[in-house]
């Protein structure tokens, strides 16, 4: 059994890149669009396209009411939410079964426990994985919170239950520090996510952000695809993905993905999904969250595998079987991610969108570009700010880096107030501790605040 | 090639940042607005500007933007010929374009009946007359209406959602069949307001 | 030992590609260009550009004195030919010699006798390889041509000895259609090629075009990477080629890897080079010719194996060994290249230039396009119609078909008096027979035939 | 970007460096919003020079973004716009590049002097003004030279190319250097025609 029509509960690069997919496979397409993208590429590529609602995300791509009557009045047999927007929405899932449609992810059980992230990481201790010393479950209150940061001992870090992709993060130095970060920590939760509850870890500031792929089908057979590595990141939010990560042993990228198909198995995990450690200079790993859902730098794995992740993930939620073992993943060369973002470094990377009088992306071998834009576009004010995923392939990682610093080189993005992230890019491609691979996750800020932001004008 | 091209000026007007913006629509700050009279003046004079611009500049042009201080202006042609520009002042399109219906509802629809008050949908769901099946409809042509009367309801996941009419006055067409699904800012009823 | 500036003898998506991996290499490129490609994209690319000439190439890309000139100029220590132009040219790798300038290709004595293709037949019968019967060498008359007809049956085919890329050959059903092809051939033959030397083979009718892609180091070390399927051509012009080649035997496969490692060998071949084979419906494979080039379509075998052609190129001519062995290549899913011509299908393939008011290539997963074109740009009337090739890759070959297939359409080509062979292809690619791979060389001109022109109309 | 767009038409028109191309407001702007008077001829002022560019920028134009002070003005066109008639319309055309001196020459240097008549180098090569070291130059400033005269040689590949004047006239200047490698099409002597 497969589908015949899928709605597409997106937009923007990652919308288009399913509905790639979808036509490889011979599945008709629907998009959802706020009047913010009528002349969007993804919705003039789809089958068939429906105004669910104005600009703002909250009445159009994350009106549940908008996305479920747009797949009944189409036909569409099953959804697929992309990332972010409604893709870890556990109730979004179940009214979707409610309404006979297929939800292409895990089950709503399964998204309800990985998205408490305190839950979860109590779950993933159960099945075995290492976890940092923390609170079990959330923090009920800052007098909790103090005697929990005395025993596991300071700097420590509060993080939003409900939060994830960086947001609703902040470390504490001290016990003083530890009541305002519970204070804001909470109040941002409950602003953001509708749920304040935060919890405790200890918070470790050299490490690298380590990620592992997975997937997982209704018959229970779960398989990895190998590690991410995303340590290039600024304030949480990444710039840069690898695979494989540099600087891992063998051993310790067996065991991560020991770890990772584990856990997965331990909460009956289907769909693809991603698993984030924490990996220390020595090696130890630590569990940090699960993403119940594609990711953006889910090509790095695509291009290191050749495996269409998208097109696992359609066939998975169809209740097919995957159609290889462990054994028969391979890994090939290295795969660099560069996400290009409208944003200008030389004023704090504020979103700088405009009209791309010249969109160029690069081409020639081992380049891959996901864009949802296209030269003449506007790029509306209303979204997030990345205009485009640069992907590479090369047989080592040192070609890749040259190969990326190239494709970059040739992506020509102009008009009137459009400033892009490539410059920025391309300087941090070009740090020796990245050449050598001894970056982690706090490289970008030491590096942006010794710099100082002025030299990044576009 | 499969993908439709077809050019509709609404979204890009909303993608035009002011020239301090940061990105989201630009709120009203009184602080930066310039006084109401300037204000008015100078998008008189960028309107005006818009006019000769199609004139003078050799060929078919497809967008001119055009800013004064405070106040900027775009217009981007849905076919390459310099029709009749729909002016748009951008910095707060983006913010209010949703409580606009005509400028929600499908552009030839706008441009056709620019005396007319379109009523739209307010959400995707199934359109309906009236208040159950058998009860007499809402509105029929030739009826007159008063703003904020009821003209059909929008039914999405079983909630029944009143559509409410703008303006005052007389039901020209009931454009929504009974039943048919209709997308988000679809033409439902079509009015002659009294002040037109 | 490597080179620091390289100058690029070759214009639009060649040019392109060969500086692309130059600097990924980092090394220094000098364009040259004739007036019609003084916008071009590959003029702009280059570190330096040197205006050569007028449109006409044989003023520009074909003028031995501007090229060595401008070389000399611009202190390049070496000069890669691209494919076409003078590339097969031996006299001109000698005076690049002569002036201390390394051509990247083999040596002039290689160049030589690969080129004349009545030769190089006896060279690798020598070597053991199967060729058809037919002339020892070139036929020098229309009598003797005659007497071999007999001798070896007809069909016959007769090929300009200069010729190659299916320019000069021609197909002789009987004695009498003999005499006016021979006439014709070495008429065409001394008029394009300046040397009216023929030769003669049996005429294979129904056949499949196999070429096997070879690597030579001047160490003497020589390995093939597999072959590619250029069945689908029209009148001996390539549209799509393959790889691996469908419905041939590991044994044949395998054969052809021998033979094309045996006959290098044979003739001291070095740098990147093709030996071109018939393989018939029994898989009999009968020798056709050797390319002493990099070829249009040597980026389904980098998508297929991951290597680098140019860049392996480069380093063979700075005299480095190859970096792998036969055992170390690998042979990973399949790929399809497809060309996309501004010709016009509907007026007999009439070249179709014109402005690229739109020009949008397609992306996403698996998607490869080298072009020498970008939106705004204009097609010079002056070369070859070729604006794009798009290469995809993926595990299987009908996965394959149906990435061509999204990403053909996804390719918006638009302008006053352009149209491109895009239909046409995603009509072949729809074939079943294509679909099968069961296609043969004859298999597009059928198609057309039956099937009239006036339905190709962009 | 590294790729050069100096030889790209469009790039070239609207990346062109206007303090606008940033997004961010031109420096040293007095008062946020001008006086009318101010703004109106401010306007008329760009809207000339879009006329302007048009007509002088080479090749094809797709949209020009200018910016005086408080005013800044876009237009996109629909299709490129065709380059002014004194310049090359690109493909067609090219084929008699060769024939006309003017055009082969860098397109700056064609414009500054339409007048004079631009003898340049017909390969590449090494240009140089005597027959020998030491012997007198073929040409000097002030010289007058006839249709065909040798004005002077190109080596290449130790081939000496004589180089003739494509019209009589005056030598207003030697432009390449004795001695200096040459690009074809590249300026060498420039003369005042006797028919200027």
């Amino acid at each position: 059994m497969s589908f015949a029509r899928i709605l597409i509960a997106n937009r923007g690069e990652i919308a288009l890149r399913v509905a790639r997919t979808c036509r490889e496979m011979g599945i008709e397409t629907v998009a959802v669009y706020s009047t913010a993208d009528r002349d969007a590429r993804f919705t003039a590529y789809a089958d068939r396209a429906v105004h669910i609602g104005p600009p703002p995300a909250r009445r159009s791509y994350l009106s549940v009411p908008a996305v479920i009557e747009a797949a009944l009045q189409t036909g569409a047999e099953a959804i697929h939410p992309g990332y972010g927007f409604l893709s870890e929405d556990a109730d979004f899932a179940r009214i979707c079964a409610d309404n006979g449609i297929t939800f292409i992810g895990p089950t709503p059980e399964v998204m309800e426990c990985v998205g408490d992230k305190a839950r979860v990481r109590s779950l993933m201790a159960e099945a075995g994985l290492p976890v940092l010393p923390g609170s079990e479950g959330s923090v009920p209150s800052a007098a909790e919170a103090e005697r929990i940061g005395a025993e596991i001992g300071y700097p420590v870090i509060v993080k939003a239950a409900a939060g994830g992709g960086g947001r609703g993060i902040e470390v504490a130095r001290d016990r003083a520090e530890l009541r305002d970060v519970y204070r804001r920590t909470t109040a941002f939760a409950r602003q953001m996510f509708g749920n304040g509850d935060v919890y405790l870890e200890r918070f470790v500031p050299v490490a690298r952000h380590v990620e592992v792929q997975l997937l997982g089908d209704s018959a229970g057979t779960v398989v990895h695809l190998g590690e991410r590595d995303c340590s290039l990141q600024r304030r949480n939010q990444k710039l840069v993905e690898e695979a494989p990560s540099p600087g891992l042993s063998e051993e310790v990228r067996g065991r991560l993905g020991e770890y990772a198909v584990a856990g997965a198995r331990h909460v009956g995990y289907t769909g693809a999904g991603t698993m984030e450690f924490l990996v220390g200079p020595g090696g130890e790993a630590t569990f940090m969250e699960i993403n119940a859902r594609i990711q953006v730098e889910h090509p790095v794995t695509e291009m290191l595998t050749g495996v269409d992740l998208v097109r696992e993930q359609i066939r998975v939620a169809a209740g097919e079987r995957l159609p290889f073992t462990q054994e028969q993943v391979r890994f090939t060369g290295a795969a660099i991610e560069c996400r290009v973002n409208a944003e200008d470094p030389a004023a704090g990377f504020r979103p700088a969108p405009g009209r791309l009088a010249v969109f160029r992306p690069p081409g020639g071998p081992g380049v891959r570009v996901d864009s949802g834009f296209t030269q003449g576009d506007a790029i509306p004010p209303d979204y997030d700010s990345m205009i485009a995923k640069l992907v590479v392939w090369a047989p080592t990682r040192q070609e890749a880096v040259a190969r990326a610093d190239r494709a970059l080189a040739e992506f020509a993005v102009e008009g009137p107030g459009v400033a892009t992230t490539i410059p920025l890019l391309r300087e941090l491609l070009a740090q020796p501790r990245f050449a050598a691979g001894e970056h982690s996750t706090g490289f970008v800020d030491t590096f942006m605040s010794e710099q100082g932001h002025i030299r990044w004008s576009a | 090639m499969d993908e439709r091209t077809a050019g509709r000026p609404a979204p890009k007007a909303t993608g035009r940042p002011a020239p301090d913006a940061t990105g989201r629509p630009a709120p009203d700050t009184p602080g930066r607005s310039a006084p109401e009279e300037d204000a008015h003046a100078a998008m008189r004079l960028l309107r005006e500007e818009v006019g000769n611009l199609v004139k003078t500049v050799p060929g078919p042009v497809a967008a001119i933007s055009l800013r004064l201080g405070e106040c900027a202006l775009e217009v981007t042609w849905a076919f390459p010929q310099p029709a009749a520009p729909d002016l748009r002042p951008v910095a707060v399109a983006a913010a209010d374009q949703a409580a606009r219906p005509a400028e929600t509802g499908p552009l030839d629809e706008a441009r056709e009946h620019s005396s007319s008050h379109a009523v739209t949908a307010p959400l995707v769901g199934t359109f309906y007359v009236a208040a159950e099946p058998g009860a007499p409809p809402f509105v029929q042509p030739g009826d007159r209406v008063d703003a904020g009367q009821t003209i059909g309801i929008v039914e999405a996941m079983k909630l029944m959602n009143p559509v409410a009419a703008g303006h005052a006055g007389e039901v020209v067409e009931v454009v929504a069949g009974n039943g048919e699904p209709v997308e988000y800012g679809q033409v439902l009823v079509r009015l002659r307001t009294d002040d037109a």
